[in-house]
């Protein structure tokens, strides 16, 4: 796929969407696979098993329902260096190569190694427009999330070392598999294990979101080109978000669940608390996405803390319809950009009117968004919610509905504020390019799907997936 | 033979405290260049450190993990960096928000802190006490100056000497992981060295400075 | 049989809105969907009425199809709420096969059609929904459809601002909602209404209470009690006429379900206080919904705080039911339930007839400002009458629909004092007194609407030049109103199977007979005053037609006439307390105080809830987020700080626990 | 027998009303040293007002005519309710005391809306007026009724009667007394006598009753004017029968039928002279007075009904 990549710089969009097109089939083939065969492993260091494939569909599945936006997004970029389509695409696969190897990889040191990849392959991604704000915000990017990353590699060598002085051979202390069977013996040194899953939660927490260490994430989702926000925030932190599952399981295997869900469910809480009062007072459309993003994230951890298969079930559902809604949303964002020239929210009026396709998008979106039915987001939240309910974690449970109706009236006030009205600044009246428009309604296809009918083999990968984690 | 061993012990003893000088001296240097200067001599420091353990445990990797620590952290980076301060041909003090001696007073009380730090892990790890004292030193004061220093390219410098603190724990703990993790580490480190150089560069071209306390553009 | 209708009645619901955006360009196409849509309502209205009447049970379970658990089953209640919302949206869809021809085009007109059925499948699905999962579904979707049919009419200003208000409130409510039912979850397996009913019985008290407390807030913001109703009159007025019907008329009463079904169904007789939180919540919501009604003179908002009134009156018959149910009276409680359904169901039909009514006189005369309308009863003769009944049925005069249910209510509150608590006994009866103030505000209310809208001289050129609305419209006023009277004058049809349906909830309660000397008595009451009425008008000469009396000077004009706020001017001051109206006098000159160019006069009302419990939850909301905002300062060097904060704040933990 | 009994005493109510009216205005003249009409002038006043052409205002509909017939109508049926003679009535067991309430509503609402249909300012004044009136009044009306009939367990007026009648009159609670009370307050507003509102005033300003209709004539208003007679009859024959219906007759037989009428009618002529002596003695209320007048009703009956749970 590396190859791939780098032969579709050289090319036209085409090609790009052809490539897209092999990724998905190849994530597909690895999928069946997966499901029919179990774990897959190739060589020491690349392994498949249900939660990778989850992912990876996942990842596939947004890839080239972005790639078929950015066709229609590029046709008017500034030129400069290092941002041209051919540029764009090539970082683009670099980016999703990354990725796809974050999940591939059968090694927590891999693993650290692929996800600090990704920072590097989209941090030129995130500055792509070399504006004052693109360059400042990756700069933040870059800066941030890599002594983020540094913190998480502190954590794998410490619980490297927990697994060595576990007697692990040292050789393999890192592979996934073995850890998870070791994982017993790693209860030897408690501290220890409980440090690296500090350092590890703190690492990774900084790319998924978590507040505190959230803070590049709404520069970089506001300041990139809008398939790229919708690649950060649709796959980018479920990357990151992985690679927290993996060690949260180990680490709940090692000293019982309890630290590690304890940790999840503070910076669950405090995500979603503070992200829903900044989206309050957000006035550009991009940076009020990227702060539901942490919330979405923040709920997530919120599932996976509460644990129970319900909790963790909807948590994976969770991700995955968000990364469909958020995809949505950050298209219809570009268009925005692209007809008004500016995303600050109190310029923008009349959308209704100007452009009604792109509400109608962001119209579905914000309702699956903020967990409404009949959409994807209401059937994971619900899940979610009934766990914390069975689990009688009832602040939980109490703090998530107050807080799923603070968004809500943020939501709603800002778009409203958008789409009715007249318009100060007139809208360029641009025509919808088909792929944008097929990558949107692609996308509200899915979240109805998801949240009136969930395809019997997705559900059983999801559980597979769930299995895996426990 | 009898010489070597010596000399590896010497390294092992003496490490610790070299590395406290130097972060002792980065705390109180002004300009940029000195500071590439001191992080260079951290790093031989360091080389120098794992070519003693290959050598008292007889394991090939850990040359062949000294080498690349020489060729990166020791050659190749100081000295793009000094490329760099040379293109940029900007101002070249440090700009920190702190005094220089109120720098150094800090970084002593991070060295004394760490040391605070580790003594309970040091009896379950069977380390030497100050190695690993070092190594978090080194993260310290690695953050410290990601936070005190203004200028971009500190911020740089402040992330690497992090990174080294992280790989001298990883080295004095666990004796070095895997070799491939480790050259993909050092891989990564290149990359990210080589793409802040990049950012460093569009930065003074955008904003023609250097101070990222000034990038408050994006807030809120 | 009755399965294959019922499943064929819901996908109406999904495949006519479909029909209706894909051939609703041509106007044929639109009339036969409507033709398919009355149908299909008909053959709802139908099976519920086997379902209320026969007690004939029919279901679907979809939870095959659905994520989770969906699950829709009729039962007596639902039976009876299904009929009250069929029979309702017939007239109502009947109303809008001419109203929205005249009055919207083109895409608006479609979309308008596509949401009707919609909403209406929405309410289907909450009150047949026998799963936590299908009720929840329902309800969301409920909210939205409405609000989807409030925005037909655009988006300016002041809409915006209620539909904010009317969006936030509804998921606020909402989550409330959500936790009244996952609380079960505590103890139950499942969330199918089976199990939740099974796991309340051995539930501890605490959660209980939880439980109560959760649905009485969120299903009392859908009714719109008091002081829960801040949307109501914003939201209700700005929606299309047959919707705010829909709205008032209907939407409100899926709440009634709701509430009946936690408080009755799941719960059972709780505390004493549970009822009392009742009374005091119906009469607050009684006593100043008509207040606040009696000084508007938007019609439609008036009509909305009617529905706060009538809320609060059905929950007077809900409070009094637990009451009796607390000191094991199961007999009255059963009494006491079937007047707040009987109200239920009479308010629906009234008061959507009045919303149409109001449709058809912003549709003759092109606004709904009473003060801007007079004589429209010579003009729009059925209209007229039509809305007469409602206002009489509302006002709960005898002969109508509206009187049973107060006069069923007033019952049961006599029979408090057979209580042998003396609290009970004390406060039951002293509602009744709260009752007739009710009743007595809303005479006045309504003689005045009526009195100023459509009788004596028009006010405005308009109103002047006012015709009578087409057929469908005048039709289905006349429909609706024809229920009124056949339930005022024979009201012992609905009266058995509503005993039937109750005696579940009510822990087997018996109807008592006491429910039935009214449907005695009333049809000769009935033959007595419109057979002497009839009579006279029969054999009476004609009269002549003279000018008004003027006191002998000439030129009386209609504005000399009484307007609406100077009839309402007396109840305003003696119940001044309640307005706090801030009013201004501008004169100007200033204090030109002699021989002013203009006196402007300005009387803003905002209710006191607003005032000192709305206001200062929002504001506390946006500072909070203001002062978060300033975390996020822009300056990476602070960004870093807070991660190694974090970190250093983790590890501190880990080592001290 | 029983129920030609009924229908006559239901007769007598509706065809006296006139009387009383006379009656009361004869002995007010009296007190005032007025030489005063004939007592049976009300009747004359009506078949004069009956041979008249009714007068409609060019803006007024259909519903200003039926106005009229519909208020005398529920007047008479209400008559039904009461027992005057014997303690039963034509409506019986049935004749629930709700529902005479609300049918004196019914008839009010409806000369509310006629008064409304003349366009003029008085009509729309005296509507407001006597709405304020007659709304403050409904609740005090329904409490001091309930109370009475919560003590008798009974809510049809018939019952409740009979229940009194079973009792010997110093064995009447307090309940009665504050009850009794109030009623009496609440009939002089219902009524529309002095101190609530003047009868016989001709100044627009001053007037409720009189100022609604105003606009009527012939007829119509004569048709106004007997429903009013009729129901202050009425109410004063629900009074009696609540509080003192001791005399009525036990068994059908004419001496006793006789007798109970002899004892209402002294009943009927002490509460005329009692309403004489007030109206020629108090004067007339400001109209924002009303409102305590009523208060006073309402709390009175509020104590009515507390006491029935208190004393048992």
């Amino acid at each position: 796929m590396l190859v791939l990549a780098c032969r579709s710089a050289r090319a036209a969009a085409s090609v790009a969407l052809s490539t897209g097109t092999l990724e998905l089939a190849a994530i597909a083939n690895v999928a069946w696979k997966v499901h029919t065969a179990g774990a897959l492993q190739t060589g020491r260091y690349l392994r498949a098993d249900a939660l990778t494939s989850f992912f990876l569909a996942n990842i596939g599945l947004i890839s080239v329902i972005v790639l078929a936006y950015s066709v229609g997004y590029l046709r008017h970029i500034p030129e400069g260096r290092f941002s041209s389509p051919r540029w764009f695409y090539a970082l683009f696969f670099l980016f999703l190569f990354t990725m796809v190897a974050v999940y591939l990889s059968a090694n927590l040191g891999m693993l650290w190694i692929f996800v600090e990849a990704t920072t590097l392959a989209s941090a030129l991604l995130v500055g792509f427009y070399n504006t004052e704000g693109a360059v400042e915000a990756g700069w933040k990017y870059l800066i941030v999330c890599t002594v983020g990353i540094a913190f998480a590699l502190f954590g794998t060598i410490a619980l490297y070392l927990a697994a060595v002085k576990g007697g692990v051979n040292p050789e393999s202390a890192l592979d996934w598999t073995v850890l998870m069977a070791a994982a017993p013996k790693l209860g030897v040194v408690p501290d220890l294990v409980k440090l690296a899953f500090v350092f590890v939660v703190v690492g990774y927490g900084t790319k998924i979101g978590f507040v505190p260490m959230h803070s590049w994430l709404p520069d970089a989702h506001a300041e990139a080109p809008s398939p790229i926000s919708a690649m950060l925030s649709a796959v980018l932190l479920n990357c990151a978000l992985y690679a927290v599952l993996r060690f949260d399981a180990i680490v709940s295997r090692a000293i019982g669940s309890g630290f590690s869900h304890t940790l999840l469910l503070v910076f669950g809480g405090m995500s979603i608390t503070v992200a829903a009062f900044l989206m309050v007072v957000q006035r550009d459309l991009k940076r009020l996405f990227a702060y539901s993003s942490i919330e979405h994230m923040g709920i997530v951890a919120l599932g996976i803390g509460m644990g129970g298969m319900l909790g963790t079930y909807g948590a994976l559902l969770h991700t995955f319809n968000h990364s469909i809604a958020k995809a949505l949303l950050f298209f219809g964002a570009g268009n925005v950009r692209e007809n008004f020239g500016t995303l600050s929210m109190e310029k923008i009026r009349g959308m209704a009117k100007s452009m009604p396709w792109t509400t109608g998008a962001l119209v579905v979106g914000g309702l699956s968004i903020v967990g409404l039915p009949p959409f994807g987001l209401f059937v994971s939240e619900f899940m979610i919610l009934t766990q914390a309910f069975i689990g009688s974690h009832y602040f939980v449970a109490v703090l998530l509905l107050a807080v799923l109706s603070v968004v809500f009236g943020a939501m709603l006030q800002h778009f409203q504020g958008m789409f009715g009205g007249d318009a100060e600044v007139r809208p360029a009246k641009l025509k919808l390019a088909t792929s944008d428009f097929a990558a949107m309604s692609v996308c509200a296809v899915c979240l109805v799907v998801l949240g009136i009918h969930i395809p019997q083999a997705f559900t059983a990968m999801l559980h597979a997936a769930v299995v895996v984690l426990r | 033979m009898g010489l070597m061993e010596l000399a590896a012990t010497k390294a092992l003893a003496s490490a610790a405290v070299l590395l406290f000088i130097t972060v002792l001296m980065m705390a109180s240097a002004k300009r940029i260049s000195t500071c590439i200067v001191l992080f260079g001599a951290q790093s031989a420091v360091l080389t120098s450190q794992i070519l003693a353990l290959a050598f008292v445990h007889k394991s090939a990797e850990m040359y062949i993990v000294a080498a690349m620590v020489f060729v990166i952290k020791v050659l190749a980076i100081p000295l793009a960096l000094f490329r760099i301060v040379e293109r940029l041909n900007a101002p070249r003090e440090v700009a920190s928000s702190t005094t220089s001696s109120q720098s150094v007073f800090t970084a002593a009380g991070l060295i004394l802190l760490s040391f605070y730090a580790v003594r309970p892990y040091v009896q379950t790890l069977g380390v030497e006490e100050d190695m690993l004292a070092a190594a978090v030193a080194l993260i310290l004061t690695g953050a410290f100056l990601m936070v005190s220093r203004k200028k971009a390219l500190m911020q740089v410098i402040g992330l690497l000497v992090l990174e080294n603190g992280i790989f001298l724990a990883a080295l004095t703990t666990t004796f070095g992981m895997p070799l491939v993790i480790e050259i993909g580490i050092f891989f990564d480190l290149l990359m990210g060295v080589f793409l802040m150089g990049l950012f460093v560069f569009r930065i003074r071209d955008t904003f023609d400075h250097l101070d990222v306390s000034k990038l408050r553009k994006l807030r809120g | 049989m009755i399965h294959t209708a019922f499943i064929s009645f819901l996908a109406s619901l999904l495949f006519i809105p479909a029909m209706f955006l894909l051939f609703g360009r041509s106007k044929t196409a639109r009339i036969a969907t409507c033709g398919l849509l009355l149908i299909f309502m008909a053959l709802g209205a139908v099976l519920a009425g086997a379902g209320f009447w026969g007690g004939a049970g029919v279901g679907v379970d979809l939870s095959g199809v659905a994520p989770l658990p969906f699950v829709l089953a009729v039962d007596r209640l639902s039976a009876f709420f299904l009929l009250l919302i069929c029979s309702v949206s017939v007239p109502v869809v009947l109303f809008s096969t001419s109203y929205v021809e005249r009055h919207y085009e083109g895409m608006r007109r479609q979309v308008l059609w596509a949401l009707l059925p919609l909403f209406i499948g929405s309410m289907v699905v909450v009150v047949t929904a026998s799963t936590a999962f299908a009720f929840l579904f329902g309800w969301e979707l409920m909210t939205l459809f409405s609000a989807g049919l409030i925005l037909i009419d655009g988006d300016e200003g002041e809409r915006r601002h209620s539909v904010f208000i009317y969006l936030l409130m509804m998921h606020a409510g909402a989550a409330a909602v959500v936790a009244a039912f996952f609380l079960f979850l505590g103890s139950a397996p499942g969330l199918d209404f089976a199990t939740m009913r099974t796991a309340a019985a051995t539930m501890p008290a605490g959660l209980r209470t939880a439980i109560f407390l959760l649905s009485f807030v969120g299903f009392g913001t859908k009714a719109g009690i008091i002081p829960l109703h801040l949307w109501l009159p914003r939201a209700h007025p700005i929606a299309p006429s047959p919707v705010s019907a829909l709205m008032s008329g209907v939407m409100l009463k899926t709440a009634i379900y709701g509430v009946v079904r936690f408080t009755f169904d799941f719960l059972g007789a709780g505390p004493s206080w549970w009822g009392y939180l009742f009374l005091a919540a119906g009469a607050l919501s009684g006593v100043l919904g008509v207040l606040y009604a009696i000084n508007e003179h938007d019609l439609k908002r008036l009509l909305a705080y009617h529905s706060v009134e009538n809320i609060g009156i059905i929950y007077l018959g809900l409070g009094a039911s637990l009451v009796f149910l607390t000191h094991g009276a199961a007999g009255w409680a059963a009494l006491a339930l079937v007047a707040g359904l009987l109200h239920t169901i009479n308010h629906a039909i009234f008061k959507s007839a009045l919303f149409l009514g109001a449709g058809a006189i912003s549709d003759a005369t092109h606004t709904i400002d009473i003060e801007e309308l007079g004589g429209l009863l010579k003009r729009m003769p059925v209209t007229g009458t039509a809305f007469l009944v409602a206002c009489c049925s509302i006002v709960g005069l005898p002969l109508f629909n509206g009187f049973i249910s107060e006069w069923l209510t007033f019952r049961s509150f006599l029979a408090g004092s057979t209580l042998g608590n003396v609290q009970a006994a004390i406060v039951l009866p002293l509602m009744a007194g709260v009752l007739a103030l009710i009743g007595g505000l809303a005479a006045a209310c309504f003689a005045k609407v009526y009195g100023v809208a459509f009788l004596g001289r028009p006010r405005s050129s308009e109103a002047e030049h006012a015709h009578e609305v087409p057929l469908p419209m005048t039709a289905a006023m006349v429909l609706l109103t024809m229920a009124c009277v056949a339930i005022g004058i024979a009201p012992g049809f609905v009266l058995r199977p509503l005993g039937a349906a109750v005696q579940g909830l009510v822990g087997g309660g018996i109807l008592p007979d006491a429910a039935f000397s009214m449907a005695r008595v009333i049809p000769w009451v009935a033959i007595a005053v419109i057979g002497f009425v009839a009579l006279v008008v029969a054999l009476r000469r004609a009269a002549r037609s003279t000018v008004t009396w003027a006191c002998g000077l000439p030129g009386l004009n209609s504005r000399m006439q009484y307007t609406s706020t100077a009839f309402s001017k007396p109840l305003r001051r003696v119940f001044a307390r309640v307005y706090r109206a801030e009013r201004t006098i501008e004169v100007s000159p200033a204090g030109a105080s002699y021989f002013p160019a203009a006196i402007s006069y300005r009387s803003v009302r905002t209710t006191s809830f607003e005032r000192s419990l709305y206001r200062p939850a929002v504001d506390a909301i946006v500072s909070a987020s203001y002062s978060l905002r300033r975390l996020q300062t822009g300056n990476i060097q602070v960004y870093l700080l807070y991660i190694f904060v974090a970190l250093v704040a983790l590890l501190v933990f880990v080592r001290f626990a | 027998m029983t129920p030609a009994l009924n229908i006559l005493q239901a007769a007598l109510l509706v065809l006296m009303a006139p009387l009383l009216r006379g009656v009361i205005a004869r002995l007010k003249a009296r007190i005032q040293n007025r030489q005063g009409a004939s007592i049976f002038r009300p009747y004359s006043d009506l078949w004069k007002l009956f041979r008249k052409q009714d007068l409609v205002p060019d803006t007024a509909s259909a519903l200003f005519r039926i106005a009229p017939v519909i208020l005398f109508a529920t007047t008479v049926v209400a008559a039904a309710f009461v027992p005057v003679l014997h303690g039963g009535a034509l409506a019986g067991t049935t004749g629930d005391f709700i529902l005479l309430v609300y049918l004196l509503a019914l008839g009010r609402f409806f000369v509310l809306l006629g008064a409304m249909d003349g366009g003029s300012a008085f009509g729309g004044m005296g509507a407001s007026r006597e709405a304020l009136v007659s709304t403050l009044a409904e609740a005090p009306l329904l409490l001091g009724l309930a109370a009475v009939a919560i003590l008798s367990r009974s809510s049809s007026v018939q019952g409740i009667v009979q229940w009194t009648l079973n009792q010997d009159f110093f064995q009447l609670s307090a309940v009665h007394a504050l009850a009794f009370t109030a009623l009496t307050l609440v009939a002089i507003a219902e009524t529309g006598r002095i101190p609530v509102d003047n009868p016989t005033t001709h100044l627009e300003l001053t007037m409720i009753h009189e100022a609604m209709v105003l606009e009527y004539s012939g007829p119509s208003l004569a048709w106004i004017e007997w429903a009013s007679a009729v129901k202050l009859n009425v109410i004063l024959a629900l009074l009696i029968a609540l509080f003192v219906p001791w005399g009525m007759a036990a068994e059908f037989t004419p001496a006793a039928l006789a007798t109970a009428l002899a004892v209402y009618v002294l009943k009927a002529l002490l509460l005329a002279g009692a309403i004489a002596i007030v109206e020629s003695s108090v004067a007339k209320l400001r109209m924002y007075m009303v409102p305590d007048f009523l208060g006073v009703a309402s709390a009175l009956a509020i104590l009515a009904v507390v006491f029935t749970a208190l004393m048992r």
